[in-house]
């Protein structure tokens, strides 16, 4: 493959607005005030690779990724997909293309359904894209994410939260995707399980060719898993582009902040100067 | 500093009903002026350990062997309420998520001056000078406005900052600090660091600083417990566990913990072996004792 | 690979489960007692026998062999009047509940799910249902059909399907906000397979709890009828009618309040710890 | 907010209202059999029928007589009843003080009762104590009033005589009374005797309503402590000294009260719904009793009249609680 078709943007986003009704200040008659959170972005998600997307709370990371799986639809802007406006299909008209779109959610206690057995949860999607789903499939897919043919009949409360976040991810590449949303999958583990479920999702991506947006608030794991890095603050974008030109020299003040703020495992005596 | 450590725990044992234990044997000090660290995973029984000092355990656990000394007193061989009253009187604590921390159906003010008065017996001028001066302090502006606020007024950094301000306020022995910041982003969550480490550098206050993040360790303390499944695996210098850790559980700990200035070190996950040798000889040690 | 051991084992609950098994017990016993009545009774329900008139049941004196309970005003045997009874109370509950619960059930999960209109109309309804007291609309509503078993029944589905619409609602707008519910979006499922697949099952939990209780809820709203005279017929032998007639003969003839009674609480109580019980035994998320 | 709140509220509760006043209009006419017909004597003509179903208005079309009632209600008119003759309001004011007062004691005794239950249970959560208490409002709970109220007839009524099990008051005190209030009008003019007998009659069935709401309330707000115990701001008054009781009753009980207060407001309402069967049970002469003998007589314009007495009593409680949670909660206050 060349070079070329490995940068390609699968999503190109272009003037993204989009806003929340503020219910607390809502008058009697009328609608309420709304609150912008993302205000015009414009980015690529280049295809083949892991991007970052890194903010504090409130600067709108989770909204857009929300966006680009079409979960939240857009008051304004463009999401294209290979050229493709999906900003602003219909839930009919998206079913089709979200097969190629799957997202793995913060937390796996609530993203998977606490009645249904994992089998069950794997396979469900894969039923309905008509990419098999018997229980051979669920197994093989549970394979992929280092669980054993003993966890297909587990129900989620059984789980450590490691083991339910790799069935999130089972689940997600059952439908052997294009682009997967990876939504603060590990803000809620330990730091044991946290680096096994990285490293897991960082094998996946090289050996399927997935496209993934990591959104984190953790510029360390970041600088370990992504190829690129999109920083928001605010619902804007301060600045972005490959790891190591933003971790080595980055333009912005609040970046610069936002590295230094980070307690890193080791003896520096400075640090709180 | 005198020799006598402003907490003394020896061989604590803390047993869920049913007769689990949830800390085994832990022995630890805490001199005058000196932060340590609690460092472990979930379900290491870091919490347990400020919890019982405190006395603020669940009902369902109780500690059932050793001794905890605040000072002088031996607070396990105490009735409750002597207890309740020695422990308010020399140790605070700062707690893990603000939002919760805080009384919401009450103002910031008596929050921070009820105690002062009614535990402390300050006059009400005296507490309320106290509370504004703390507030100052901690670097809130309007200090009056906010003594007048309720908790959901206030921004999460802000009501950490009250809290601090709070627990500081009775100039304390020992404070206690849960996870402290476990709860904020991370620009927050160094100036509330680096509050806590200003204002206990200052009164010289001993500070049992919990945490699950290697990097705060790093950063706050002198010395550092690391737990395992209740039970202190390593107990040293904060220098010397970064420099040279003794036990491999910590070694796995520190390299467990993502750093971006560190790409070659750092990301590998704790060995899945060595937690199950430490299980094993866990369960070993039950079954010979 | 690490953390790939089952850390929960799958602890089913062994452990007898009183909560369950008693009221099943109770219930089994009142099925077969409807069902075998004609067999089991000892007496014609409605054989009045002027000459045995208020004989008191069998552990004090005075009494006949036979009628173990007493006998009531008329001289009808109390037990036999108490097993027949139990037939017009276990149809009124097994029919009324089951259709409350569907009825009620449905409205509850489309408000909750599908919000909008389908939500305004039917929470307004449910806040005008609401506000009639529930026995006097009872009463209302079968003076207004005519006495006998269907308006029984229909009268306690026509008021107290708004329970089931008002909690179910509640419950399904909680699960609604849950990830798995994007998650199953994402997955590419239609809304209407979103709620009876994934919705649903969550739900379900608290759609028997309701159900069982519904029952029991049921066999009361029968009997306050009977009381009031306004229920299957004054003829065919009720618990309500029974009690109707023990609260006028009080004072001569104790025991024709007290048996009836002590079915309906143990009925009640049953079928109310039944719901909790079942949950306990068959939910997966609590095993 | 909280004006709008309010407004909010207001508007809603009358869409609610004309709801109701337009399901009862509807089901009363509906209702086979000629109300005119059976209050006169047998031997009556139709002319006598036809007069008197034209006076009372039933030979208009039913949106007519719909907007003549509805027109009248408006302005305080709430027809005649049939069958007793007289103005529906004044009936109805009659009977409506003393299944208020009935309502109210058995509130008191709910909240009291559970309240007590809660405290004690979160007190001592986690031990025997507290499985033994929800064991007992579990069981409590389950039990409907009018089961209780007989219980209650068969208890303390015949097989140990202490109270009174029909009316409202000891038929031989002699008291002139101004207001239908009795427990009131008794405490106000000092007689404590009337006091006495009227809290005598109406301790039965006043328990079987509130033995229910105590079991919810009991269930409910322990829950809410137990909750709220867990939280931070409690563990920081126990380091502060403050002893687990004073805890409860300082830190915890006001934010546990506020989910359960919503809750004691719907109940309530079911409560007062539940005095129509109970009065009955106890031959008390309330409001509810009133309805079913109108029921029972297709009294028409009375049953209209009681059933929108209600509604809107039930209305104005739940409005009552949700503006109360607002003035209680101070993220609702403000605005």
């Amino acid at each position: 493959m060349s070079v070329d078709v490995l940068t390609r943007p699968l999503f190109s986003v272009r003037g993204l607005c989009l806003s929340f009704p503020d219910q607390s200040r809502k008058p009697l008659f009328g609608a309420a005030p709304r609150i912008e959170v993302l205000k015009g972005l414009d980015l690529d998600i280049p295809e083949g690779r892991i991007t970052g997307i890194v903010g504090e709370s409130g600067s709108g990371k989770s909204t857009l990724g929300r966006v680009l799986v079409r979960l939240l639809t857009p008051d304004a802007g463009q999401v294209l997909l290979d050229g493709k406006d999906i900003a602003h299909l219909d839930e009919d008209a998206l079913r089709p293309l979200r097969r190629d779109l799957q997202m793995i959610f913060q937390d796996p206690m609530s993203s998977l359904n606490p009645r249904h057995n994992v089998a069950r949860i794997i396979t469900t999607p894969m039923k309905r894209y008509g990419l098999g789903g018997s229980h051979a499939d669920a197994l093989a897919a549970l394979e992929r994410v280092g669980l054993g043919a003993a966890f297909a009949e587990r129900y989620p409360h059984e789980l450590s939260g490691g083991q339910r976040q790799r069935v999130g991810i089972a689940r997600a590449i059952a439908l052997k995707p294009r682009f997967i949303l990876a939504d603060e999958i590990v803000s809620g583990l330990d730091v044991s399980s946290q680096a096994q479920v990285l490293s897991l999702l960082k094998d996946l991506a090289r050996d399927m060719g997935l496209t993934v947006a990591f959104i984190s608030h953790d510029l360390s794991v970041i600088r370990h898993l992504c190829d690129d890095v999109i920083v928001l603050n605010l619902g804007e974008i301060l600045e972005s582009g490959s790891v190591e030109q933003v971790f080595d020299n980055p333009q912005s003040e609040v970046t610069k902040t936002l590295l230094d703020a980070i307690p890193l495992p080791e003896l520096d005596p400075d640090w709180f100067d | 500093m005198t020799d006598r450590p402003t907490l003394d725990i020896l061989q604590l044992t803390v047993t869920l009903r049913g007769g689990r234990k949830l800390l085994r044997d832990v022995s630890l000090k805490v001199q005058p002026g000196e932060v340590r660290a609690l460092v472990g995973e979930s379900g290491a029984g870091k919490s347990m350990i400020g919890k019982a000092v405190l006395g603020i355990l669940p009902p369902n656990i109780k500690p059932t062997e050793g001794e905890i000394l605040l000072d002088t007193h031996h607070l396990n061989a105490m009735t409750p309420v002597t207890r309740r009253r020695t422990v308010s009187k020399i140790a605070s604590l700062i707690p893990q998520d603000p939002l919760t921390a805080l009384n919401p159906v009450r103002k910031i003010g008596p929050q921070i001056v009820d105690p002062l008065i009614h535990i402390h017996g300050w006059s009400r001028d005296k507490a309320r000078e106290r509370a504004r001066e703390l507030l100052d302090r901690v670097q809130i502006r309007n200090t009056d406005r906010v003594l007048q606020s309720y908790p959901h007024e206030l921004s999460g950094g802000m009501r950490q900052r009250v809290l601090i301000a709070s627990a500081f306020a009775p100039s304390p022995r020992l404070i206690v600090a849960d996870e402290p910041t476990t709860a904020l982003d991370v620009t927050v969550q160094k100036q509330i660091l680096r509050l806590i480490r200003e204002l206990q550098q200052e009164t010289g206050t001993a500070v049992l600083f919990v945490t699950h993040d290697m990097g705060v360790v790093a950063k706050i303390s002198q010395r550092v417990s690391v737990l395992f499944a209740g039970r202190v695996m390593e107990d040293a210098a904060t220098e010397d566990v970064f420099r040279n850790p003794q036990h491999p559980y910590t070694e796995a700990l520190i390299a467990a913990t993502p750093s971006y200035s560190d790409l070659n070190r750092s990301f590998s996950p704790v060995p899945p072996a060595l937690i199950a040798d430490l299980h094993a000889k866990i369960a070993a040690e039950e079954a010979a004792s | 690979m690490a953390d790939t051991t089952l850390t929960a084992p799958r602890s089913r609950n062994r452990g007898l489960n009183l909560r369950f098994w008693l009221p099943l017990f109770w219930v089994v016993l009142l099925i077969l007692a409807a069902v075998f009545a004609p067999w089991v009774a000892p007496r014609d329900p409605l054989a009045q026998d002027l000459f045995l008139e208020r004989l008191p049941p069998f552990f004090m004196k005075g009494t006949e062999p036979g009628y173990w309970l007493g006998t009531d005003s008329l001289g009808r045997d109390v037990l036999s009047r108490m097993i027949y009874g139990a037939r017009i109370a276990l149809i009124v509950s097994f029919t009324a509940a089951t259709l409350t619960c569907i009825f009620g059930s449905v409205l509850g999960l489309v408000a909750g799910y599908f919000g909008g209109w389908w939500d305004t109309v039917i929470s307004r309804l449910v806040d005008i249902w609401m506000s009639f007291p529930p026995v006097l609309f009872a009463v209302l509503l079968v003076a207004v059909m005519g006495t006998g078993l269907w308006s029984v029944i229909a009268a306690i589905v026509l008021i107290d399907w708004t329970r089931f619409a008002r909690v179910i609602r509640a419950e399904t707008l909680v699960q609604a906000r849950m990830d798995y519910v994007d998650s199953a979006r994402i997955g590419g499922a239609r809304r209407i397979s979103t709620l009876v697949s994934e919705i649903l099952p969550n739900v379900l939990p608290s759609i028997i709890a309701l159900l069982t209780l519904e029952m029991g809820i049921a066999v009361i709203v029968e009997a306050i009828l009977s009381f009031v005279n306004l229920s299957i017929s004054s003829d065919d032998p009720t618990w309500g009618s029974m009690i109707a007639e023990g609260r006028g003969a009080i004072y001569f003839a104790w025991w024709v309040l007290l048996f009836p009674l002590i079915a309906l609480f143990l009925t009640v109580l049953s079928f109310s710890q039944l719901g909790e019980g079942m949950k306990q035994r068959f939910d997966p998320v609590l095993q | 907010m909280f004006a709008r709140t309010l407004l909010f509220r207001l508007s809603t509760a009358l869409v609610t209202l004309f709801g109701v006043a337009v399901v009862v209009f509807v089901l009363v006419r509906v209702a086979p059999g000629n109300p005119i017909a059976m209050m006169l004597p047998p031997g009556a003509t139709e002319e006598d029928i036809a007069r008197l179903t034209a006076l009372y208005g039933f030979d208009k079309s039913l949106p007519e007589q719909f907007v003549i009632w509805l027109g009248g209600v408006l302005q305080g008119d709430f027809g005649t009843s049939i069958t007793l003759r007289q103005p529906v309001d004044q009936l109805v004011l009659s009977r409506l003080p003393a299944t208020l007062e009935l309502s109210v004691m058995a509130l008191f005794i709910a909240l009291a009762l559970g309240g007590a239950v809660a405290v004690i249970g979160a007190r001592r959560r986690g031990t025997g104590t507290e499985l033994g208490l929800d064991l007992g409002s579990a069981a409590v709970l389950s039990i409907p009033d009018f089961l209780w109220g007989l219980l209650f007839v068969l208890l303390f009524g015949v097989l140990w005589p202490v109270l009174s099990i029909s009316g409202r008051i000891d038929p031989r005190i002699e008291f002139e009374f101004a207001t239908r209030f009795y427990v009131v009008e008794g405490i106000l003019r000092g007689r404590f005797d009337v006091v006495g007998s009227t809290l005598a009659h109406m301790l039965m069935p006043a328990m079987a309503l509130a033995l229910p709401l105590a079991a919810m309330i009991a269930q409910v707000l322990k829950q809410n402590l137990k909750e709220v115990l867990r939280l931070d701001y409690t563990n920081l008054s126990r380091v502060h000294g403050f002893s687990e009781t004073a805890v409860i009753l300082r830190d915890a009980l006001q934010n546990a009260a506020l989910p359960t207060l919503t809750l004691v407001g719907v109940q309530f309402t079911f409560l007062i719904g539940g005095t129509v069967i109970v009065e009955r049970l106890f031959a008390y002469e309330g409001l509810g009793n009133m309805a079913i003998d109108a029921v029972i007589n297709r009294d028409l314009p009375l049953i209209q009249g009681i059933v929108l007495v209600f509604a809107v009593l039930f209305i104005a409680i739940n409005l009552a609680v949700d503006l109360s949670y607002a003035l209680l909660n101070p993220r609702l206050r403000n605005g």
